[in-house]
């Protein structure tokens, strides 16, 4: 037990990083880069109960401090995953993997879910409610707390590892969707998704996304995630797991003063692909820095 | 796949608006010709990829049409200033396809691989022809640095102001082994539609990552979703698979 | 008319360049600096029916690509802007102003407007709904449709310009309030106001705002301005004023694509007091760049 | 007011943390000592405020403390690099309300402004003496410089490991005939209880832009509430307001 271990869920994480669903792949990529079990865990790539190409590209935009990305959760569909992805990741990572899952009905969500609850290479779910409800009108799960809870209540009866919940920060009000998830059984939140934005080329006057719009990640969401995860680490008792621009051990260290048990790292990773390994390096001195002794002793205010 | 920071050498404009930068650092993570590096530069979040156009010793030569934000930061960049590159990135063009006579076909800013690639074949003995379309004289480079390498060359120019008129499908010679081809998609869907052999096409797309960690640059092929920053940039003539 | 000119609510602009409220105070800084008559026009500093110091300092925070601010609406009441604020001003200022309004309740709104409608020096009304009601239980009116547009019905009762009401981000569904309050009348919709965003300064571990959380503005929110602006641009019929993390000739071309008839400038201000003159000196160069002839050509698609 | 690009001339390290950094270009904005300039650094979005030490033609010499990621970007600038400074900015102190024994009063980075005012008040022929305080001897600097310009000076430290013991407050001459000081708040309030004459004090606050646009420096005073960065840094005593 290190200075810089944690607890997430009832299990343990030697360092609170965690590169966040969609931008570490399966971990291939990267445990060709360097030992991938320096991470905390990581989550892997949004995964769904059927194979999905995505959106049609250009799938992503640059912009100031950030980037927009509308890849639409590509995924080789959950039954490959288990059979291809995990087996291959079993070579390279030996502890618990956090599963990324989507989903455009609640049953599919359960479906997806209970699957890979089985594997024992998982240690919590992540479960993505920014997706569109196709019942639903295509509003996304994570705008309405009846909705969001209607997911939790589903996946938690057939699961038996912690559920996480992703909430997505284009809402109103962020406490009563974190709040919903807490009284439906979740054992965990996880924010913040992206911040729906868009491009325009000036050169074809179109939106530079085939998709029209996308969601803005990296370094210009810091302000606005940090105060989510405040206002959620405030209203519920369960875990939160924060993201949202963090790219250094400083981050890190704000995230978790905000009341983060644990925080993902991603648009970070595509910059650098060995962000994470660097911010796990420089943690103990920017604690050192900061008079922190352990990262266990921050959780709170 | 290596992050270095690479020094500006030499930068040199060749017409109004495409340049040739030469950079000096480790590039050992590059290995075949049609390889592509990602540039990080200031005040920009995302890297920029560009295509390798020739490597001698531990000197990258690129070039650059300017375009934008990215692309103009690079052509203020002077010798002496320093830039992380990650290096080694895409699958490359493979020479082993390439038979006795192959056939390159860039267009624009798709002919700097073709440059490496050309040398590459022409180290191995072969009998390369390049066919070089662009616009209008005022866009024609590199036909020299081709020639100076023993390729046969054609330029064409939409607007017959330089060479041959018309697109690089007006310039094919009658006998070739192979096509590699690099260039603006319209240029590749017409190559395609006119070799009478296989071919090896290096695509564009807009990247998150350039390494395969984001999904960002995906295509669909006959043989399933490829990344075109890790399965590509290059793909072969059978596994195209034209999005309408 | 020139290549600049355009339309707002009527009311002719030489060009589409709006200092945006609170950057730009009631003026007088930047008229020591430039000719402000080179401006389309300018919003002045958010005024209440009362004189408000706002919240504690620290106020302010430095953020990646952006900035948050508290000020909490310090201004010196609506009767001293009008006895001393705009007579100052129209010394040096000879065009239309646009008056900006904050309340919290209905009738301040209401009473504030009826008296700056009054002003010959006033040419609009910006209405920001982003404040709290305090009989609304502290929610903000811009998060609700409803009373939003109860906002709009009141204003509009009392004046006779054209009423622009200022929208806030922090909401699910931007298009729904703007419709709500052209539905109830208003002449025109501004947005962004600032995201919602926190900082905590690492050394204390405590918020570094006074106010605990503020608002997010300048570069970083750019993608998330554009996104609404062309939502909304796409719901209402009315004319929409664009701003968030504009900074360049190129944003407002950017801006103006996505549907804005106008564009404030806000951040850029601070961080460069003569940002306004450069844009509106920089503008024909990059329309030139992109091929376009006037400025009114490019509204909407 | 003016915005200059300055071009570093000489940078030196004071203590562990303070740096004295000397600027070249156009000064003429700065019309009194106690005003300051607000820096634009690389990747910040927010410009750095900090005090005018000194001004000689178009010399301008800050003394900062590396506090967070602006000084710190600060302290790594070399000669010959440049940056974009506003200048003549704040009220800065009126030296004719010095009398003829004025005493100058610092604490820490708070010292800086002081120097040039000594200098102003030293050419204006006023006897001028400086209680500088710090924590500990480690962190003392300039006093060789105060008395070099001819001022009496009395160094305190916190801890006793140089010169007097104790606070600015334990070494008050008797006789003074107005006060100017700057340093941190807790110092600036005892300052204030202490001192039997006028008193010019200079505040900081987090700023937004430095030249009244904002609001976001706002402070209450007796007669009514004032920005630090346009009616301040420099606040008389008969007008502070402490709040609690
Ligand atoms: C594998 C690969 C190799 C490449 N090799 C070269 C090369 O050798 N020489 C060269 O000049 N260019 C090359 N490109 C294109 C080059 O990456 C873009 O022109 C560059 O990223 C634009 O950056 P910018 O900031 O200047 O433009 P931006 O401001 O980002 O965009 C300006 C315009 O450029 C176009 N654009 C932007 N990004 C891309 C992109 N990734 N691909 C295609 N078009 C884009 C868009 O139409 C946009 O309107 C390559 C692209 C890829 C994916
Ligand atoms: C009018 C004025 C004159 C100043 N003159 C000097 C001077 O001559 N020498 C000097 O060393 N410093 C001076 N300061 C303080 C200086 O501006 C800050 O230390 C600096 O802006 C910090 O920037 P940073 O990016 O290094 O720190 P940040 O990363 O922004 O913050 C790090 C820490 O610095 C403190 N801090 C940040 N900004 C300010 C601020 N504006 N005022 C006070 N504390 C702050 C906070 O406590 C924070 O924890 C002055 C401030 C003002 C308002
Ligand atoms: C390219 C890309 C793909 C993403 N895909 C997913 C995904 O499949 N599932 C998911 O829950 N979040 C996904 N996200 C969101 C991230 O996990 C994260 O919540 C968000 O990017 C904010 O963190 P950041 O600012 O550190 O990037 C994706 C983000 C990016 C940039
Ligand atoms: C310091 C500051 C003060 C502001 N005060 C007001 C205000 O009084 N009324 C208002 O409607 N908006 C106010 N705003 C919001 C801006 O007008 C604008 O909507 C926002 O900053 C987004 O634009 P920007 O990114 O260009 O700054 C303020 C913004 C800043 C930075
Ligand atoms: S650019 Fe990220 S996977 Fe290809
Ligand atoms: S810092 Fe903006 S008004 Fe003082």
């Amino acid at each position: 037990m290190g200075r810089l271990s944690v607890d997430l869920c009832g299990i343990g994480l030697d360092n609170p990083v965690i590169p966040a669903s969609g931008t570490f792949g399966y971990g291939w990529e990267f445990a060709e880069l360097y030992d991938i079990n320096i991470l905390g865990t990581f989550s892997f790539k949004g995964t769904t109960r059927e194979p999905r190409f995505g959106n049609p590209t250009p799938r992503i935009a640059d912009c100031p401090a950030g980037m927009l990305n509308a890849v639409g959760l590509q995924n080789p569909g959950v039954d490959r995953v288990i059979n291809i992805e995990l087996p291959k990741l079993a070579k390279v990572f030996h502890k618990p993997v956090m599963a990324n899952v989507s989903g455009f009905s609640v049953a599919e969500y359960a479906e997806t879910c209970a699957k890979l609850d089985a594997c024992p290479q998982v240690g919590w779910l992540e479960v993505n409610i920014s997706c569109p409800n196709v019942h639903g009108g295509g509003i996304s799960f994570g705008t309405d707390p009846a909705s969001a809870a209607s997911v939790v209540r589903e996946v938690k009866a057939v699961t038996t590892k912690p559920v996480i919940i992703k909430l997505t920060p284009n809402v109103t009000d962020i406490a009563a969707i974190a709040k919903a998830c807490e009284q439906a059984g979740a054992d965990g939140i996880s924010l913040i998704n992206t911040l729906l934005g868009m491009r325009i080329d000036l050169r074809t006057q179109k939106p530079v996304l085939a998709n029209t719009t996308g969601g803005l990640s990296g370094p210009a969401v810091f302000p606005v995630a940090l105060r989510m995860v405040w206002q959620v680490a405030h209203a519920v008792k369960i875990p939160v797991v924060g993201m949202g621009g963090v790219g250094s051990a400083e981050d890190v260290l704000e995230m978790m003063m905000a009341g983060a048990a644990a925080v993902e790292v991603g648009a970070a990773n595509l910059i650098d692909p060995w962000a994470c390994q660097k911010i796990i390096r420089d943690l103990p001195d920017a604690m050192d820095r900061y008079g922190i002794r352990e990262l266990k002793d921050l959780r709170g205010e | 796949m290596k992050e270095e920071w690479f020094t500006v050498a030499a930068q040199r404009q060749l017409t109004d608006n495409v340049y040739e930068i030469k950079l000096t650092g480790d590039t050992s993570a590059v290995t075949r010709p049609g390889q592509f590096v990602n540039l990080r530069l200031d005040k920009l979040f995302l890297r920029r990829p560009l295509s390798v156009c020739d490597l001698e010793g531990d000197v990258l030569t690129l070039i650059y049409k300017v375009v934008g934000r990215g692309t103009e930061a690079l052509s203020r960049m002077t010798p002496g200033q320093t830039i992380p590159v990650l290096t080694g990135l895409g699958n490359g063009y493979d020479t082993a396809r390439s038979g006795t006579e192959p056939l390159l076909i860039g267009g624009g800013v798709g002919v700097p691989p073709l440059y490496l690639l050309a040398k590459s074949l022409r180290a191995e003995g072969k009998n390369v022809t390049a066919v070089l379309g662009f616009n209008t004289v005022r866009e024609v480079f590199y036909e020299k640095e081709f020639r100076a390498i023993g390729c046969k060359v054609a330029v064409t120019t939409a607007d017959g102001s330089y060479g041959i008129k018309g697109f690089v499908t007006d310039a094919l010679p009658e006998r070739y082994t192979h096509v590699y081809t690099c260039g603006p998609e319209p240029m590749l869907r017409a190559v395609y539609r006119e070799i009478h052999t296989g071919g090896s096409f290096s695509f564009e797309k807009r990247m998150g990552c350039g390494f395969g960690a984001c999904m960002g640059c995906s295509c669909k092929t006959v043989t399933g979703y490829k990344r075109i920053c890790k399965e590509g940039p290059v793909l072969q003539k059978e596994e195209i698979r034209w999005e309408d």
